[in-house]
């Protein structure tokens, strides 16, 4: 299965992964008026770039084949998919416990404080690619099959 | 070690290209011991030779650019050697019995060149020390200008004891140790203060530098036969940067 | 301006950001090094200081809604035609700081650029333009020291050489990267040129800065240098490469050593070089068991005999008043390739006004070296590589027409990876990742989309080269090599025609 | 040699043309009617600007004897090349060259021959072979005499060139009552129109003569490596380096036709790296060495000395050459039917491959 594969040695910290996030979520798919309006609404993204000193790196959800966070869902809104290994979010059944943010040992679950759902990497379904990985100009993001 | 051990290679007559060659043949085929006999201005002997167990002696005046980039072996020089000893000298130990010429031990780093005579010009320029490569060059006589200048690593050891010049001529040339931004030149006695590069000043030694300098003239002695404690038996000052960027401050960005 | 020396004021760049469109995401902020944009936290948005601006267009390139602009600082002096900004804002600097001027990159003054003035030859009707698509194109060329003749012996099975060649390295484009140490620019652009010039079957020069350990398996690809400060120099790096390059002198600053200052000094480069940490790395103007041409000679088979003879042997000197003259006694001395590097070559710091102000074009100093070695009978003793501000693929083949067997860009290979030739190489902060080893911006260059790049490049004007040498008829590089007759000279005087060998347009 | 001043500064002429060639393995004479016939056949290949011949076996009374043909713009000519050919020859013969007027030659220049043998001391080129030194004076008269030219210097052979098709020049120069056992012609279209006697093929030098059809591209850097070794090209042509680079390569660096024509047209790199090792490691040395001598742009050649004749294409064939072989003839041409022409059945004729020479030879 394709994942999403950071390369901490090249990620810049510029942080563009995370506007191509917000824009590939967004209604508009415009960057500015995502930035502008809906981020107010609770948009957000699900990419997150960690930095410590000169190093970072860009993470988000790394569909894990065991995931706690499934494991910790109340509502049944996380489900591992058994075809394609992603594991997918239903936000109209999340409740907006946060358990699945406390069972991530990766931190790779964001809030969406407006709405009382969690924001989680899709791996950009609708958009055939995951838009982080199309935009990083320093090619640090790699989406490939690793087995 | 005893004469009768060594492997012979007489080089009269040779060309470097083929002396050269043999001494390469008689590494490759496993001989440790190597006399090269009526050696007479061949270059380059010992040229990147690698191996710590080689021991050479040459009979002879060996030619420009003995040992350049050599790496481990033993060189003993019964006689005078000519320039650029030591070139680039990764490892190793080279010990001359007469006086050397100009540009020895250029960018050397690591081993040590023990010469008892006079050395010419430019001898020790950008000698470099990194990790634990620490060049040394001790020289009995006294040296000509710019001894180690661009210095950037390892010791210099000058004695001016067993010299051919005038006992009036000063113990090194003019610039001594200019440029330089790293390392440590030992002076055996006075050393005129309009000698030295710009910046640099001759101290007293603390006491590391007392026990290191110790260790380095009793080698040479005993290297050369001589009494490392008529050696010892004077004050020595010693030359070192006031800073690893001695040009840090000298330019202005622009374009 | 508040607590800043005058100079200061006279900034060169101004800052642009249209607020239509900033959405304050800092990545600005966070790309800048030389800290022209920050966080207000007061006002709550992304606010700018032009005065730092150094016109690296980085900002401009990543902003991720394209509302910069950055343009040059329009508040200009009194006209003059002498007495110009760059000199008025140079001797403020210099009067305030009583420094030397530092420079990177190469001169950008405007002189003429013999590229500009010549023109190249096509077929029409009496022979015929050959179609590089469809049929063989042959850029191949050799470097190294040939003999003037050979001797074969003919069999049944064809003809077999008798006696042995010397050693040649053998590109499949006329074109190398150019001596660039490691040190200089970071080990990621060093893997970069290392991988496209295995790929695309050319060479890269190490420059004097030792090679990286887990570069070593490059060897193949590899010219490892050897200059006056031997940094990284020892029996394991001359054998490392293909061929071993003796750096007498470099365009940008002929007569000048180099002089890399301690902050681009990191771990890895001070083990490379094997100098401490932080330290600065000199290199003497000459190198000092070099003073005159039968010392050159010396090194040369100093470094032949550390080889065995196995690797060309190359010399690289600054295109200089003499340099006819002296590339002669270069290949009598020994050499196997000539370099000469013209006053615009690339640094990553010179004075300025060595840099601006030393040095001939290449265009001229490159035919007069190819004609004196040609009139000496040596030209086939060894291979001649021009550098020094060659641009693009036409520079390439007026070089070889002019007489070079090869080129080196240094430059062109920077921009190609994302130099704006800002010139602030010196200071071992580039925007672009290039001419830094700090951590935190050397990782702007990926060496796998560096080397994608580089590969890119060869191979674009590779093909150029071949529609060209197509066009003019020829369907192999070596009927260019200094064939002047498919060259014209348009706007030039009757001394600067007869120096490069080429006749006026339209004779 | 240091290149000559203003070396670059030349005017090449570039010419479409035609070529035929026939040699007799059993030094046969062939009648001068044959090459005749044949390049009349050809007459549209060229414009009238240029025509000529080579024949070998033309002079059986004076085969040990070099023949200068000589071409004079003016008397003064002729006398200054007489007195150069006194200091350095014996002359066992000097007579004009018969020739026969013609309604198409419009003032021919006086055309003369001198059969000689070199002085014995040889004076200025003392050390120089034989070969060197012929050479060199045929270079000091075609470089420094005035309105005079050597359009052929070897033994037992000649060239007849001109302005005019090159039926008119065998008119004029009364070709049909010559026999031969080599005979090649040329047709000439220059694209310039500043056409001259000496810029006719074939190109001589010794025994060597050649005959072309093509331009050069790679001229301007053939022109120079040739000064490097001390030829001087004064003909404004490009098929002149042809002739000099196979007297280099031959004579001086002893090479054989055959590799003499795979520096002409080497194989492409793709092929050697094809190749057994050991040619590889011959063919990357020969491009390596030779690469400036190589020619490049379309051309097909045909070149004589006194024992062979050799036809070459270029290595992708820009131009047409056959080959045909009848008996103990063998024929090269541009065009069959020229062949057919003279020689209704052939045994044999074949178009050889890009780059491939084809070497005829003289029984010995």
């Amino acid at each position: 299965m394709k994942r999403i594969y950071p390369q901490k040695d090249y990620c810049i910290g510029c942080r563009i992964c995370e506007l191509a996030c917000i824009t590939a979520h967004s209604k508009s798919k415009d960057l500015i008026i995502a930035m502008r309006e809906e981020r107010k609404q609770g948009l957000a993204s699900c990419k997150e770039v960690y930095e410590r000193g000169a190093a970072c790196v860009a993470l988000s959800c790394r569909h894990c084949e065991n995931p706690m966070c499934v494991a910790a869902c109340i509502s049944g809104a996380l489900i591992k998919d058994p075809t394609t290994g992603n594991t997918l979010y239903d936000a109209d059944k999340c409740v907006g416990c946060w358990s699945c943010l406390m069972a991530c040992p990766f931190g790779a679950i964001h809030r969406n404080m407006q709405a009382s759902k969690i924001v989680k990497c899709d791996m950009c379904q609708e958009r055939g690619a995951p838009a982080c990985v199309d935009a990083c100009p320093n090619k640090a993001l790699l989406f490939e099959d690793r087995g | 070690m005893a004469a009768d051990h060594r492997f012979v290679l007489d080089a009269e007559g040779l060309y470097y290209k083929q002396l050269n060659e043999q001494i390469r043949e008689a590494v490759r085929n496993g001989h440790k011991a190597i006399e090269l006999r009526n050696v007479r201005g061949q270059r380059y002997i010992a040229n990147s030779l690698d191996g710590e167990d080689i021991d050479i002696l040459v009979q002879g005046v060996p030619g420009q650019d003995m040992a350049a980039f050599m790496r481990g072996p033993h060189l003993t020089v019964y006689g005078n050697a000519q320039d650029g000893v030591g070139n680039t000298m990764d490892a190793g130990e080279i010990v001359i019995h007469g006086m050397v010429g100009d540009v020895l031990g250029y960018a050397m780093r690591g081993g040590r060149i023990f010469v008892k005579g006079d050395a010419g010009y430019r001898c020790g320029i950008h000698m470099k020390a990194y990790m634990d490569k620490f060049p040394v060059l001790v020289i009995g006589g006294k040296a000509g200008d710019f001894l180690g200048e661009y210095m950037a690593g390892g010791a210099i050891i000058l004695l001016g004891m067993f010299s051919e010049k005038p006992a009036e001529v000063p113990i090194t040339g003019r610039s001594l140790g200019t440029g330089m931004h790293g390392g440590v030149i030992y002076i055996r006695g006075e050393v005129p203060a309009y000698q030295l590069g710009a910046g640099l000043a001759a101290k007293e030694l603390d006491a590391d530098e007392r026990a290191f300098l110790e260790v380095q003239i009793r080698d040479y002695a005993a290297a050369l036969g001589l009494d490392a404690e008529a050696i010892l038996d004077a004050p020595f000052l010693r030359v070192k940067p006031y800073t690893h960027r001695p040009y840090g401050n000298m330019y202005v960005g622009t374009n | 301006m508040l607590f800043k020396p005058i100079s200061q004021s006279f900034h060169d760049f101004l800052v642009e950001r249209d607020k239509e469109r900033c959405i304050n995401c800092e990545v600005c902020v966070r790309q800048c090094p030389y800290d022209v944009y920050y966080w207000d936290d007061a006002r709550q948005q992304v606010m700018h200081d032009s005065s730092k601006c150094i016109g690296c267009h980085r900002c401009e390139a990543l902003c991720p809604t394209a509302c910069i602009t950055v343009r040059r600082n329009p508040a200009e002096f009194r006209p003059n035609s002498l007495w110009t900004g760059t000199y008025i804002k140079n001797l403020f600097k210099q009067a305030d700081t009583g420094g030397v001027l530092l420079s990177g990159c190469g001169c950008p003054q405007d002189k003429p650029i013999y590229w500009d003035k010549l023109q190249l030859d096509a077929s029409q009707v009496t022979n015929p333009s050959i179609d590089p698509l469809r049929e063989p194109m042959e850029t191949r060329t050799f470097l190294g020291s040939k003999p003037d003749m050979l001797e074969f012996e003919e069999t049944p099975d064809g003809p077999c050489l008798k006696g042995k060649l010397s050693p040649q390295l053998t590109l499949e484009y006329p074109i190398m990267f150019g001596a660039m140490s490691f040190g200089a620019i970071n080990f990621n652009l060093h893997k970069a040129m290392a991988l496209a010039a295995t790929e695309t079957g050319i060479y890269y020069n190490t420059g004097e800065g030792g090679l990286h350990q887990t570069l070593y398996k490059y060897g193949k690809n590899t010219i490892v240098q050897v200059a006056s400060g031997r940094f990284g120099v020892h029996r394991d790096y001359l054998n490392a490469g293909a061929a071993i390059e003796i750096k007498v002198g470099q365009g940008a600053k002929p007569g000048i050593g180099g002089h890399l200052p301690g902050e681009k000094i990191d771990e890895e480069v001070s083990k490379t070089r094997m100098v401490p940490l932080g330290s600065d790395a000199i290199s003497p103007a000459p190198h000092h068991d070099i003073y005159s041409i039968e010392d050159l000679l010396q090194l040369i088979y100093a470094l032949k005999e550390a080889t065995e003879y196995t690797k060309p042997v190359s010399v690289k000197i600054a295109a200089v008043h003499n340099a006819a003259a002296i590339a002669s006694g270069i290949v009598r001395a020994g050499a196997d390739i000539v370099v000469i590097d013209g006053f615009r070559g690339g640094t990553g710091a010179a004075p300025t006004m060595i840099r601006d102000n030393v040095g001939l074009p290449i265009e001229l100093c490159l035919a007069a070296v190819d004609r004196r070695l040609r009139d000496d009978g040596i030209r086939n003793q060894a291979s001649l590589v021009a550098s020094g501000g060659i641009r693009c693929s036409a520079d390439v083949v007026k070089a070889i027409a002019l007489g070079a067997d090869a080129v080196y860009i240094g430059s062109a290979a920077l921009i190609a990876v994302g130099c704006t030739m800002c010139g602030r190489c010196y200071t071992g902060k580039c925007p672009w990742g290039i001419a830094t080893n700090e951590a935190r911006l050397k990782k702007r260059q990926n060496p796998d989309v560096a080397a994608k790049r580089l590969a890119n490049l060869v191979k674009a004007w590779g093909h150029e080269i071949q529609e060209m040498l197509g066009g003019m008829g020829l369907n192999s590089i070596e009927s260019l090599r200094g064939n002047t007759d498919k060259l014209r000279g348009i706007g030039l005087n009757q001394i600067e025609l007869d120096t490069l060998g080429v006749k006026a347009a339209g004779q | 040699m240091k290149a000559p001043a203003r070396f670059w500064d030349f005017n090449k002429d570039i010419s479409g043309c035609g070529v035929f060639g026939v040699l007799h393995k059993k030094r046969g004479l062939i009648d001068g009617d044959m090459p005749i016939k044949a390049m009349c056949t050809m007459h549209d290949r060229g414009n009238g600007q240029g025509g000529g011949f080579a024949a070998y076996g033309i002079y059986p009374d004076f085969k040990d004897c070099y023949a200068f043909h000589l071409l004079c713009e003016t008397q003064e000519g002729l006398d200054n090349a007489e007195a150069v050919i006194k200091t350095y020859f014996d002359i066992k013969e000097s007579q004009p060259i018969p020739t026969r007027r013609t309604l198409a030659i419009k003032n021919p220049p006086i055309v003369w021959r001198f059969f000689l043998t070199p002085k014995e001391d040889r004076p200025r080129w003392k050390d120089a072979s034989e070969a060197d030194y012929i050479v060199s004076v045929v270079m000091l008269i075609n470089k420094d005499v005035k309105d005079a030219f050597v359009l052929s210097s070897g033994k037992d052979m000649g060239a007849f060139k001109g302005v005019g098709f090159p039926e008119d020049i065998a008119d004029f120069f009364r070709l049909d009552e010559y026999k031969g056992y080599i005979w090649t012609g040329h047709n000439r279209f220059p694209t310039n129109s500043q056409a001259w006697w000496g810029g006719a093929h074939p190109f001589t030098l010794l025994d060597w003569a050649i005959v072309h059809n093509g331009e050069i591209s790679s001229y301007g850097i053939n022109r120079r490596y040739l000064a490097q070794h001390d030829y001087l090209c004064t003909l404004h042509t490009d098929t002149e380096v042809v002739a000099y680079l196979l007297d280099m390569l031959t004579r001086k660096h002893k090479l054989s036709l055959r590799m003499a024509s795979y520096i002409f047209a080497p194989p492409f790199w793709d092929e050697i790296d094809r190749m057994p090792p050991a040619q590889q490691e011959a063919f990357r040395a020969l491009r390596m060495v030779y690469g400036p001598a190589m020619l490049n742009g379309p051309f097909a050649i045909l070149v004589t000395n006194n024992t062979t004749m050799m036809g070459l294409n270029d290595r992708v064939k820009l131009r047409p050459l056959l080959v045909a072989e009848k008996d103990d003839m063998v024929f090269m041409s541009s065009e069959e039917s020229s062949i057919r022409e003279v020689q209704r059945d052939l045994d044999r004729i074949w178009a050889p491959k890009a780059g491939e020479p084809v070497i005829a030879e003289v029984e010995a």
